[in-house]
């Protein structure tokens, strides 16, 4: 049976998330890793050139977090890390609002600079997200853009 | 029974999120795809566009993939989270 | 005359900082980057096997402050930047203590994971701090390492 | 006058962490060193080593660089920050 901590290092949810409370948690009693790195994804205020007013953010429950377990797991085969922690938000977000987190340790900084950018990378062609963008001109879903299919494959 | 979940979009342009249906003469996901574009005009326009993607229990996968009663599959266009 | 404010995105200091602080600093008023990554680095209980109890970082007053205003201008001119802001602390600082933050915004994430190691990775080779380690075997000045040399030489 | 700054393992080594001289027959860097290497024994040694790194007014540079009076000169080892 799934429960609430069948995956501790991934957290899909509609409710804010505080960086610095996340960081803490990467970090307490956790003195062997020297290096933290932290991404963070918001709403931007334009987007292709319309104003974005708000997003609404889709997602496929169960297999979202069986898709960010596998990149997670992926990471740590490829880079020695210590500690991993995604967060991503669902629902309606607004401009300036975060939508993603990816936080990483490990004893040092190019492992946890590459495992975070892998782990976005792979999160944005893999995890079952799809984002609709509401403007002045109307609502629409984003489209999937071929830069992303790129960014993933040249790992 | 095969039970069939679709996405964002595709939800949205079949007006459905999800149905059954018995798993006779589908063996794989092709199979099923050619089944549901089978249902009228506007589900054959849609499952002609061959960006969709497929999942069976959760993972993504291949038109050849396998499917079997009992086996959730999803359809969904390209993802954009992040 | 140098004022506090020469260098707005650079601050070598003793005192301890806040990364909810500085990354609100980054994202306020500012609606038109969508990506922040942030690095911290923070003082490990273990350096190739040894034991450490404390670090006493010293720096070069003055071409502290300029080295780190030429590497962020260099990261400037080859990414597209939102803002930048990087901390150093100096004196003795503790197992687990933060050391350096770099924080980077930018409209597009791969702009920002690329720009935040460029600086560190220069920073490690260019900028005028020296680490004496304090471990139960004693206290020495850490040699620098070739490995550093080559990540800031690759990009 | 030179002003001549040492940091960390090379201040300590010299026990010296500021001196200034005359920029008399001081075109370079590499005539500085020499000069200052020439003090004693100890001094000699230390600027023995090929690895220090030097900087005239807070600009790293190398052993070819032009001084002159009023220069602000440091001599320190490899940096070990961040």
């Amino acid at each position: 049976m799934m429960t609430e901590n069948t995956y501790p290092e991934i957290s899909i949810q509609t409710a804010d998330f505080s960086l610095a409370d996340e960081v803490a948690l990467l970090e307490q009693d956790n003195a062997i890793d020297g290096a933290v790195v932290t991404f963070t994804g918001r709403v931007r205020n334009k987007n292709e050139g319309k104003d974005v007013t708000s997003l609404t953010l889709e997602h496929y429950p169960g297999m979202t977090e069986k898709s960010l377990a596998k990149i997670i797991c992926q990471a740590k085969e490829r880079w020695r890390l210590g500690r991993v922690k995604v967060i991503h938000r669902v629902g309606e977000l607004f401009i300036g609002d975060q939508i993603v987190f990816v936080g990483v340790t490990s004893k040092h900084r190019q492992d946890a600079f590459a495992a975070n950018e892998f782990i976005m990378d792979y999160l944005k062609v893999q995890a079952p997200f799809w984002k609709k963008e509401n403007t002045n001109q109307g609502e629409h879903w984003l489209d999937a853009k071929s830069s992303d299919e790129h960014k993933a494959a040249k790992w | 029974m095969i039970k069939v979940v679709f996405f964002a979009a595709l939800r949205e342009q079949l007006d459905c999120s999800e149905l059954s249906l018995s798993s006779e003469g589908i063996a794989t996901i092709a199979d099923l795809k050619a089944q549901l574009a089978n249902k009228n005009e506007q589900w054959q326009q849609v499952f002609a566009n061959g960006a969709l993607l497929s999942a069976v229990n959760h993972d993504m996968v291949t038109s050849e993939q396998p499917i079997k009663s009992g086996d959730e599959v999803a359809f969904f266009p390209p993802v954009t989270g992040g």
